[in-house]
């Protein structure tokens, strides 16, 4: 991207802001990573190492009352919606202070109240879902706005298809993403499809797409900024591909020696923090100085969050027989 | 419940569906439909004839051929406050739509804690030369999927009042509506506003020796069974569950230890079928008021043929009730 | 077409012969559509009125040895693979001398022997099983062929995006195609999807697709052949859109009253009966007295096929009971 | 069946599915494998290490991610005389695939004559820290519907030969391998090619007083408390199902006249389970056989939670077993 583009189209606060969450989405990544290989963590651990910039570009993007339907390497979005390192901890560890209270695990968490809708591991499942409520929005008259992702492997699900289709034909209020990261586990893309790019399905569905460098998080809020003004004035929805890299395994147990070495090598030099510490320093926003001053600061975040989790109780046995029904619709 | 004012004029099952639709959403505007050809042209089977013009193309919307997406829609929508109600054009393809109600709708509040107020309507049921992909009973699937409730009338009274009811419950609500019913059978119904709450069996014949526990389209051959029983002194008493999840294990279980002797009777496969359930269930909590074998009256394990001769023998028949009954009134 | 064209690349014998099948098309389907009103006919009736040169097109372009998988107004396709009219209307009558005994209805006719598979319901189920027969040929290394296809409506389900894609990315011996009549059932196009042409789904996979004039059989049968040989040359799978129109109901108990009468005239002119003949006038192949020799030879194939059918035994009730489970893989 | 010659090492379960596979596709060049990342990675559990090597892209493929897709077209490929085996990476995503596998390949045979020798493994069940998208038993569902037949082995001896007896078998089968016992259990296995029959039970453990029916992980649990049980002269006869459907209803039901008391025991939820149809089985054939209630211990009618001590609530436990005996006993 054109600094001096970036300098009137994106206010400091926000460059900043979002420099912010790339480093607490990367420390808070790295903590579990760490505690999962103490043998501490419930579950599977999947990162968005080296893609923190797709989750925090276009969650900075949106507006509070706008509904995130995240995918399952986005934690950026779920700290910008304000779930703290403490309570994502706790769901990692299973405990009840987590936002699942312990009933589902890692990235599965959703807040109604906070706008992020939990997800689904049956990859694009999320999407009608998403579809939908945009589909509310619009019924409402409400100027509010859906986000929505799956990955480069998600994308060939039958469930993209339907969703794409459905936002198309109704002009609905939705942002549909794909982090294309190269892989989906260990099968690269020339196996998924026979197109170039992702962005190409798009056009299956008469639904406008873009290419977005996925690494570098002003592209993918100004993007976004853009796709979500077109879904906000009735223009209908937006296809984004988010081009990236996955720089860990599949997930943490994976040392995925699929992956050539060049090709990591070639993304690492294009990190997400990298390109914005860059960038903020070329804008003379801040330095060396700054960017420690951010470091403590995560680090703390993140401790006091590993403090918090561990403190917290587990939930009691009993507790699974609870929530299979709703009592009200009002949650 | 049944103090009725019976002041309507007599109206057919597929009319009280029609009608429940109407109030509600005449009563409560998140109430919106979404399905097949149910705007223009009023739905396959005329249901929601003139919906289009009185509610308008966002309460009552035409989808694409996608019942994954608009199942998946239906449930965005639902946790963003709206109530949406979706056709299944047959209850056979809600197959299509399968991953998209037991992996989320039905776990979603479980899981996360937002409530899913979406109805299902799936018009089922053979002995109507439909073949193996138009007359099928698939309330097994979803009995098996914890988080789904499931309704299955057999009187427009009941059509009417249970379909309210599911409208207004937070849960995703499957409503098997039989086919075979729709023009065949009509009665007054009250003028006042009236639901037939979930989850509550109806005794729709008392009698002393005999328990007859069955749904939809059988009751009908369950109280014609009955009928001729009486006159040789075998006195059936028909439950209608009506709801099929959750069973209303009390009505069940009072009728089985008055009459002793049980006979489960649905449309659906006998393998795993409801009867299995409602059979294990007896042979749990019931064991010392049995005083004979439990039978179950069912179809074989067959796809539904489509050749009437075919159709006639894969069915249940009155004659088979009988022939039943008769045997375990004299063991 | 350019008439030049088409002597030069279709065999005198070979356009006869398909005017010859869509004669007998015609002839066959509206026999049955006047049982079908005389209430002779067990279940419903979907015919390709106005759509008889696809399927008698494509058929005619396959070899022997390649595969069908029919859409569900593809009856030429049938009577090219030797279906004969009394096998056809016996499974029409639910007879025990139709394809399936009476185990399915219409056109749910399968014969592995001659090639054609067994259509589903389920709007594009048939198209991955299709891709999948395609992958045996590929796997063996035959030069063997796969046509499938499904309705402008099938092409909005999830199993019309994998069977693609899956095509597509390993270049498998299919060709894949959409029968675009204008409508599934009473949704029009634009509701169904938000793009000018079905072909521009291809786009989406990296697959070439075509748009082609479904009512004029010889460039059905020319675009045919063209995909054809790309599939068998290992060129990979070819998408290919049939434009044309239902010129009566989505079944014959629909008056279609939502199709403005224009378009049905204008398409009327279109018959692709009437353009065979001007095309076979034209290149002098015959005039009146041959087109009349047609008529008398189709009419007593289709009453010898009437007689054959209602001379056939229905099947027996215990029938039911057969075939469930295969006791061998060769059948 | 079981004059075994114990000659080689001990293998593990997974071992012991791996080597069924291998031995299997050497045997029979008709056998190939596809799923999602089974070639280059060798699977998410390492099953097919080495296949892609061993055998070639074409007998082992990495499939885009579309479970309807790849099982749809396993199906063509079976119909076309292959024999496909198919991965699910779990067992949960196996819901994208419902419908191809209930509505295509399980009614392909009975519709018309085509028969699907396809097997679909499917790595089920919890104790893994999954939650409710990895830990699933979806077996219920596939349990009532007819046309599929269903395996679900206990042991490394079970594993090998009902997987090479699926592989043989000419309908679909679906093989539930428990990802509990993959590591968790070895013995020594036969060096000679050995099947176990499809359709046949194992009394894993003889006795005298109470039968315990069950399956997969199950089993060791019974057996297990059984040997508790014995200590306190309680005699527990362990029936392994291994194939669930067909049902082997002769081990059963001699099984259940020898001892007069029964414990059903399975992972997959409690209602609707297959534990309801042996009890409705029971209750008809065995009714005056039965000295007491049949008592089912399952999971409670909740998803798989997913954090440890909620999980473990939500497992049947040892304790559970021999609670129940004791009980069952005294009765
Ligand atoms: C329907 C379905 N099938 C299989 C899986 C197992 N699975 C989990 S993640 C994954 C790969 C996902 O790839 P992609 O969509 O590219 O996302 P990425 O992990 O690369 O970000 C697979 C196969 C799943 N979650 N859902
Ligand atoms: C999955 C599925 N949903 C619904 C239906 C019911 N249905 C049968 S045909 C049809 C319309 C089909 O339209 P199209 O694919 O355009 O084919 P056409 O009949 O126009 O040739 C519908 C909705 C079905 N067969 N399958
Ligand atoms: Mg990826
Ligand atoms: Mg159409």
């Amino acid at each position: 991207m054109d600094v001096s583009v970036i300098a009137k189209e994106i206010k400091r606060d926000d460059l900043l802001q979002m420099y912010d969450y790339l480093r607490l989405t990367r420390a808070l990544e790295e903590r579990i990573t760490a505690l999962y290989r103490q043998g501490r963590i419930v579950g599977g651990v999947y990162t968005s190492h080296g893609m923190e910039a797709i989750a925090v570009g276009y969650a900075s993007a949106l507006e509070r009352d706008d509904v995130i339907s995240p995918f399952h390497r986005d934690m950026g979005a779920f700290l910008i919606r304000g779930f703290t390192p403490g309570e994502v901890l706790a769901q990692y560890l299973g405990k009840r202070t987590g936002p699942t209270k312990g009933k589902d695990g890692n990235v599965h968490m959703g807040d109604l109240k906070r706008g992020v809708f939990g997800f689904v591991s049956h990859l694009a499942d999320n999407l009608p879902v998403a579809v939908g409520a945009a589909l509310a929005f619009r019924i409402r008259g409400e100027s509010r706005v859906v986000f929505a992702g799956t990955g480069d492997g998600g994308s060939s699900r039958g469930d993209f298809h339907e969703a794409m289709n459905f936002a198309a034909v109704r002009r609905l209020p939705v942002v549909l993403f794909c982090n294309n990261n190269q892989y989906a586990y260990s099968t690269p893309l020339h196996l998924q499809m026979a197109i170039p790019n992702v962005v190409d399905r798009a056009k299956a569905y008469g639904m406008p797409g873009e290419i977005v460098d996925g690494n570098d998080v002003a592209a993918v809020y100004l993007a976004a900024k853009q796709a979500i003004a077109r879904a906000r004035t009735g223009e209908g929805p937006t296809f984004l591909e988010f081009k990236t890299m996955r720089m860990h395994g599949h997930s943490e147990h994976d040392p995925a020696k699929y992956v050539p070495r060049e090709l990591l090598d070639e993304w690492k030099t294009k990190d997400p923090i990298l390109k914005a510490e860059q960038l903020i320093t070329q804008l003379g926003y801040g330095e060396e100085a700054y960017f420690q001053g951010v470091t403590e600061r995560v680090t703390r975040e993140v401790e006091a969050g590993v403090e918090f989790a561990e403190r917290s109780p587990l939930p009691e046995g009993p507790e699974v027989l609870e929530g299979v029904f709703a009592m009200s619709a009002e949650s | 419940m049944k103090t009725v004012d019976h002041t309507t004029e007599e109206v057919s099952y597929l009319e009280a569906i029609s009608q429940a639709l109407d109030e509600e959403m005449t009563r409560d505007e998140r109430v919106f439909l979404m399905g097949e050809d149910i705007g223009t042209y009023g739905g396959a089977f005329k249901i929601t004839e003139g919906f289009l013009q009185k509610y308008g193309e966002w309460r009552v919307l035409d989808t694409p051929l996608s019942e994954s997406g608009f199942v998946g829609a239906a449930t965005g929508a639902a946790i963003m406050g709206l109530r949406p109600v979706v056709e299944m054009q047959f209850a056979d393809f809600i197959s299509c739509a399968f991953d998209q109600i037991t992996e989320v709708a039905a776990k979603n509040h479980y899981r996360w804690g937002a409530a899913v107020p979406m109805v299902i309507r799936a018009p089922f049921g053979g002995g109507v030369h439909g073949g193996p992909f138009h007359s099928e009973c698939p309330e097994g699937w979803f009995f098996h999927s914890p988080g789904l409730k499931l309704v299955a009338p057999s009187t427009p009274y009941d059509a009417k009042g249970l379909l309210k009811a599911a409208i207004r419950d937070p849960n995703p609500v499957i409503y098997f509506e039989h086919k075979f019913l729709y023009r065949r059978i009509k009665s007054a119904l009250p003028q006042q506003d009236f639901i037939v709450p979930l989850g509550k069996a109806d005794v729709k014949r008392a009698g002393s020796d005999i328990s007859i526990i069955t749904y939809g389209a059988m009751v009908h051959l369950a109280l014609e069974a009955a009928q001729t029983l009486a006159q040789e002194g075998i006195d059936l008493e028909v439950v209608d569950l009506r709801t099929l999840m959750p069973l209303d294990k009390e009505t069940i279980y009072s009728s089985v230890r008055k009459t002793s002797k049980v006979i489960l009777l649905h449309e659906d496969n006998k393998t795993g079928g409801i009867g299995a359930e409602i059979a294990a269930l007896l042979a749990e909590d019931c064991f010392d008021s049995l005083d004979g074998p439990v039978v179950r009256i069912a179809p074989p394990d067959t796809p539904v043929p489509f050749s009437t001769p075919l159709e006639e023998f894969f069915l249940p028949k009155t004659s088979d009730v009988i022939a039943t009954a008769r045997k375990l009134a004299a063991y």
